[in-house]
């Protein structure tokens, strides 16, 4: 087949599904449901899987497979085709999609069975992988965001999706408003952009992108590319915009595991690496990137120390690692921040699996607090959330360490890093081993708080699968890309992820400054070994039952309430934005618009109302008298004309 | 300008002629007659007259856009007659009337 | 000359039905020339050449609209209206004048506006677009230059039919549910 | 639009042509109703008109002449001018629509040629429901003239039957006539020759089993055009305008002798032209199924040795006979329905015409638009 049908194929197939599906939404039969849903995933990865085929088999700098399907916007010279590309970057992304997609629609079938809006729940799921493989495919910044609003919709169904419960539908709002202070910098973004280089597809704009660095905050690269990471700091969850996506753990569980941490969330970081020759001409955008990132990770980190909630610890978790992919691309280093990417969406997404089967587990139980010793009820899940743990802690030769270590070593080493960042991202893995140590020892280890009424009992095969099928890929996932060093010292294994990604990643045009292999090393070892000793401590800690709240709590004191109140953030967006703007628009309401608009509209229509009062002694209600007035006015007009 | 006969040779005046000359005749109908729906129909007469203007202009203009224009006033006229019997019959059910001057009653 | 000879019957039948509509005391009878006119119409545009038009005029209005049109009055059953034309003779009067003045206004435009017509098309020459007249190029110019008309008119369409149906909806009738 | 010829000789023999068609629609009434009449009564197991003549087809004369000296009666209550009218106009419609269904190959002798249908329309299809349409009038007259309320109700009920109908009709027809890309009825039957070929997805697909028939690309357009020719006609199962049980005999129930006749032929013609029509748009007209009109011409100059005039007049003769073969089976499907199949009840009636038949019409429609529209963009 060829590649265009292979791309329609590969579009349409979620799209069917979820037409299927939706439009025979009431429905509660969940293995139908799921079947017809899965299946259009399964199809749209083999597809994906042929691409990539077609993609290794084509020489290194061919290697971009178009599908122009119609022109849909011309007007004047603003042209955008609906066209498709799946290259280097965007066929990895799909295979995540589709791949880890299709894990999770195959988990949901087991998690779901219960739930009265089951098809609905795949119609959303279905639609959800469509958008993303729009936003992911689409080859200009115009079909990127018709995905990136189409995923947001999907996001906001699915996070209200047990809309009956008023706390989960206002999750689903905030992160739809949150999104759309994002979107509105990213349609800015677009026009800036447009307006500079005159053309929105995005390999036309890469080729456009200035060579020569802009020193200037002002310059149309910086000031676009800013206002595009301004859009990915609401989508992917970044500070200030991250306050949506702990809330967003309302939503089923799957839908935080394919949604909320393997591939929405990472739009942003896509988003970047796809337009990386643009980001490479703005530094000054770049380091923002780098700083938000390093900030981001640092402070979700933190927060994630002190939560109970499962879901929000690897909530948090998710907006940590997120950081760490925008530290990498703002470092210049976008191969790492795609790897980085790839290997959270495994091992990220096991996890969030592996908390839905503790959930399913625990009949709906999500605090931390009423767990401990799950590990011999759930062997299963104990032992894939233990592969999970490792990778995300970064113990070497898992996944995670790969992936974390080339971004910390290059925020050290790249031209547009400096230490501070490296201090940041080791201190973050730090906390990260700590908090993901901590959510391991009161879930699976010690003693068990489970209530005398909940009886765990190990998730059916259906469910177990994708579990297991994704610690495997957490386990073995690095291998992909080992850096280079750690390649050497191994046996000669060539970094492929670095070789692949080369055609379409730009390099950085400053020279970088000479480092050792000795430094890097040294630098590798601190944050592992800092990384190691965090987890130890905490698994002393908390398996000896002495990390209760109020014990933690007396320790750190003050420290430990703003952390624990997520550095009343949410409190200041309320403060300092919405009831100040509530509050000066119902002054406005009061004051200006009942003294000042009405009385001038009443001034108005009293006119009218005059005015009116005259005219109606026309209005006799005689139709045939109305026709003649309209009749006797043409005559005036014609002989006007005729007389001239 | 050779020299016509306006028996046998047809240009475009004659079809404005007749088309000016049903429109009239339409339009006394509308102002003269009582009957609601008479009226409706003299309503369609004039659209029909205007119709032979636009297809007449369309021939001998060269000019394919004239038929275009007639066919969206049949659809508009199609769509304006259904109204309005909609409206005459609901009416008369309900006053047993259709005489237009009962209709000043509805001025309010 | 046939097509002389048969504009002159056209009209004539025309302008006749045309006038037994407005003058017919009988309603029925002056619907049934109206659906006349209509035909009369539609055989006029053949003669323009407008073929698809023609056919549309016979199935729209004389096969649709008016036989809407006559239904409605055989139910309604008027056998003779008791007054037909309006009293009032200073506005029957006005009215008529208005008719009379408009018609020879329209007539005055139409023998300066068509010497008009003819001076800027012999100023202009033959050059200009090619007047395919055929159902294609209608097609084509009614569905790429004016297709926003056309969706807008499907729009209305779709309005009035769901107007039509509240405006007509009654108890009893088929389908009563109560 | 009608094109009578140049020459004096075409003309004369176009005129005399259409006054022929017009007579052989006439003519084969009576036929129809002796074969109706036969049918039903071996249908029902009786003997039917068997005695005058053989087998019975001098009933036929006698039953003309009845008809011919029956009292002219006009109700009390009518209306005579529309009492009189609605037979008359009742012929003109069906006839006129008729003759624009072409019957055979043109016939070529020498340099004259000469269309076997009373004249070419070259938007046929539209022109032939245009006319037909008008036939709700006639209905319509008859109702209100006769002055009685049985005929009233018949003609209403005919009436928003044959306009609720002509919608699911003329759209079961859009999807034939996208198809094939013209409004051209001679056209339409020229692209049906020979084996069934499909082009589409950049390549071709020839089914050499199935003749190259409407029916195959537009079946369900078929089915529904089917259905709702039986409506428009006014015939069985959906002649509610003239229910025995509750209406007499519908709008003419105040009819009789020559006028009643009129409208047998009125209905017999609305039948013949949606037969006519069904073989044009769905059984490949003239066409003989496998063969094409230029291959049995080749064929009767090979095989009997005519000249190309000879063979031209030939190849006429045995399309027309063709033609005549798909349009009388259809014809007796009518009758065969008619005497096998219950009436619906009159909101039954409606429903499938408005929810049911509308409905698929557009769905056929639209899905018949998306297949060409695909076929000629994509290429596998």
């Amino acid at each position: 087949m060829s590649h265009q049908a292979l791309i329609a194929i590969l579009l349409l197939s979620p799209f069917v599904g979820f037409l299927l599906n939706g439009l025979r939404y009431r429905s509660q039969n969940y293995v139908l449901a799921g079947s017809i849903a899965t299946g259009a995933v399964f199809v749209s990865f083999i597809c994906s899987v042929m691409l990539m085929m077609d993609l290794i088999a084509a020489p290194a700098d061919q290697r971009r497979l178009t599908a122009n399907f119609f022109e849909w916007i011309a007007v004047g010279g603003f042209k955008v085709n609906a066209g498709f590309v799946v290259d280097q970057i965007s066929s990895i992304m799909i295979l995540i999609i589709t791949g880890v997609g299709s894990l999770i629609h195959l988990f949901s079938i087991g998690y779901m069975h219960h739930d009265k809006g089951v098809t609905k729940y795949f119609a959303y799921l279905n639609l959800f992988v469509f958008n993303m493989l729009i936003l992911v495919l689409g080859d200009s910044l115009l079909t990127m965001f018709v995905g990136w609003e189409g995923v947001g919709l999907c996001s906001y169904l699915l996070i209200g999706f047990w809309f009956s419960d008023a706390a989960k539908a206002a999750a689903g709002m905030k992160a739809f408003i949150t999104n759309r202070v994002g979107d509105a910098a990213f349609i800015i973004g677009m026009f800036i952009l447009f307006f500079s280089f005159g053309t929105l597809n995005m390999y036309e704009l890469n080729a456009l992108a200035p060579t020569t660095v802009e020193a200037s905050w002002l310059g149309a690269a910086t000031l676009g590319t800013l206002m595009l990471f301004i859009g990915a700091t609401g989508k992917s969850a970044q500070v200030p915009l991250y306050v949506w996506l702990p809330d967003a753990m309302a939503g089923p569980t799957p839908v935080s595991a394919l949604i909320h941490a393997a591939t929405m969330v990472t739009a942003g970081v896509y988003m970047i690496v796809r337009l990386n020759p643009m980001f490479v001409a703005a530094p000054n955008t770049m380091m923002i990137v780098a700083i938000v990132g390093a900030i981001t990770a640092v402070m979700a980190a933190t927060i994630g120390l002190t939560q109970y909630d499962i879901k929000k610890i690897l909530a948090y978790s998710t907006v940590s690692q997120l950081g760490y992919m925008f530290l990498a691309v703002g470092v210049g280093a976008f191969g790492a921040g795609m790897m980085h990417l790839m290997t959270h969406a495994f091992f990220k997404a096991l996890m969030f699996l592996g908390s839905g089967s503790v959930i399913h587990a625990m009949e709906g139980e999500q605090d931390t607090r009423l767990m401990g010793g799950l590990k011999k009820y759930l062997p299963i899940t104990h032992f894939t959330f233990l592969m999970g743990w490792l990778a995300i802690i970064g113990f070497p030769l898992f996944s995670g360490f790969f992936s974390k270590d080339e971004i910390l070593w290059q925020s050290f080493a790249s031209p547009r890093g400096s230490v501070f960042l490296w201090v940041a991202g080791a201190i973050g893995a730090t906390l990260t081993a700590f908090y993901m140590t901590r959510l391991m020892a009161l879930t699976f280890w010690g003693k068990s708080r489970v209530p005398k009424e909940v009886h765990p009992h190990e998730s059916p095969v259906i469910m177990t699968i994708p579990l297991i099928v994704l610690a495997i890929l957490s386990v073995v996932g690095g291998f992909i890309g080992v850096p280079h060093l750690i390649g050497e010292y191994l046996g000669h294994i060539p970094n492929y992820w670095a070789e692949w990604l080369a055609p379409v990643i730009k390099t950085l045009p400053e020279a970088a400054a000479p480092h050792t292999a000795t430094q890097e090393w040294a630098l590798m070892t601190t944050s592992v070994t800092l990384a190691l000793i965090s987890a130890f401590v905490a698994y002393r800690i908390y398996t000896s039952g002495k990390g209760t709240n109020e014990a933690i709590a007396k320790a750190f004191g003050p420290v430990y309430n703003v952390v624990n109140n997520k550095y009343f953030v949410d409190e200041a967006y309320f403060g300092g934005i919405i009831n100040p703007l509530v509050k000066q628009s119902q002054n406005l309401w009061m004051y200006i618009d009942v003294n000042f608009i009405d009385k001038t509209t009443h001034v108005i229509s009293d006119m009218t109302k005059g005015a009116g009062s005259l005219a109606r002694s026309f209005q006799t209600g005689n139709m045939q008298q109305y026709a003649m007035y309209i009749g006797l006015g043409v005559v005036v007009v014609l002989t006007f004309v005729l007389m001239r | 300008m050779p020299e016509t006969n306006i028996l046998t040779t047809i240009g475009l005046e004659h079809y404005l002629v007749l088309s000016a000359v049903l429109f009239s005749m339409g339009m006394a109908g509308v102002l003269l007659r009582r009957n609601l729906i008479v009226l409706l129909m003299s309503i369609e007469l004039m659209l029909n007259a205007v119709n032979i203007s636009f297809v007449a202009f369309s021939k001998f203009n060269n000019n394919i856009e004239g038929q275009i224009m007639v066919f969206f006033v049949m659809t508009i006229a199609a769509a304006e007659a259904a109204v309005g019997l909609a409206l005459a019959v609901s009416i008369f059910k309900r006053f047993k009337e259709v005489n237009i001057r009962f209709f000043e009653h509805l001025k309010g | 000359m046939t097509d002389a000879i048969l504009f002159w019957f056209l009209a004539l039948v025309t302008v006749c039905a045309g006038l037994s509509v407005i003058l017919m005391s009988n309603p029925i009878y002056s619907a049934l020339s109206l659906a006349m006119t209509m035909v009369g119409v539609s055989a006029l545009f053949v003669t323009l050449g407008a073929y698809f038009i023609a056919g549309v005029q016979l199935i729209v209005y004389a096969g649709a609209v008016m036989v809407l049109f006559v239904m409605v009055l055989m139910l309604f059953d008027l056998k003779h209206e008791i007054q037909a034309f309006t009293r009032g003779k200073i506005t029957g009067a006005i009215k008529i004048a208005s008719v009379g003045i408009l018609a020879g206004l329209v007539v005055g435009a139409i023998t300066l506006g068509t010497k008009a017509i003819e001076a800027a098309k012999a100023t202009e020459a033959v050059a200009g677009k090619t007047y395919d007249n055929n159902t294609m190029s209608l097609a084509q110019n009614l569905f790429l230059q004016n297709v926003f008309g056309f969706e807008a008119l499907g729009v209305l369409l779709l309005v009035i039919a769901v107007g039509t149906v509240a405006l007509s909806r009654s108890r009893g009738g088929t389908h009563a549910r109560d | 639009m009608m094109n009578m010829g140049t020459t004096p000789f075409e003309i004369t023999i176009n005129v005399i042509k259409t006054i022929l068609v017009f007579l052989m629609m006439v003519q084969l009434v009576p036929i129809l109703v002796w074969v109706e009449r036969r049918g039903s009564a071996f249908i029902q197991n009786r003997f039917g008109p068997n005695r005058i003549g053989p087998l019975g087809l001098l009933q036929l004369l006698a039953d003309a002449v009845k008809f011919l000296t029956k009292e002219d009666f006009v109700p009390d209550k009518g209306n005579k001018y529309l009492f009189y009218a609605a037979p008359i106009f009742a012929l003109i419609p069906a006839s006129i629509a008729y003759m624009a269904i072409p019957m055979s190959t043109p016939l070529i002798v020498g340099d004259s040629k000469f269309l076997i249908q009373g004249f070419e329309v070259n938007v046929g299809i539209v022109f032939i429901l245009g006319v037909s349409s008008l036939a709700a009038y006639t209905i319509l007259m008859a109702g209100w003239g006769s002055g009685s309320k049985f005929a009233l109700m018949g003609a209403m009920r005919a009436a928003a039957q044959i306009v609720s109908y002509e919608l699911a009709l003329g759209l079961s027809i859009v999807g034939v006539i996208m198809t094939y890309g013209t409004f051209n009825l001679s056209d339409m039957i020229a692209a049906q020759q020979g084996a069934l070929t499909f082009t589409g997805f950049g390549s071709t697909f020839t089914a050499h089993f199935l003749p190259n028939w409407g029916i195959f690309y537009q079946p369900l357009g078929a089915l529904i055009f089917f259905a709702s020719a039986f409506a428009e006609s006014n015939r069985l199962p959906f002649d509610l305008a003239e229910g025995e049980a509750e209406l007499v005999a519908g709008f003419h129930t105040e009819y009789g002798g020559f006028k009643m006749l009129m409208f047998f032929i009125g209905e017999y013609g609305h039948m013949m032209i949606a037969s006519g029509l069904f073989a044009t748009f769905f059984l490949g007209g003239y066409n003989i199924p496998y063969t094409t009109v230029q291959g049995v011409h080749d064929w009767l100059m090979t095989t009997f040795g005519l000249s190309v005039d000879g063979a031209n007049i030939a190849n006429t003769v045995v399309h027309f006979l063709m033609y005549n073969v798909k349009f009388l089976i259809l014809l007796w499907i009518f009758i065969h329905v008619r005497w096998t199949l219950p009436r619906f009840r009159y909101d039954q009636l409606m429903d499938l015409g408005w929810k049911t038949m509308l409905p698929w019409a557009l769905a056929n429609t639209i899905l018949t638009s998306i297949v060409i529209f695909a076929a000629s963009q994509f290429a596998f």
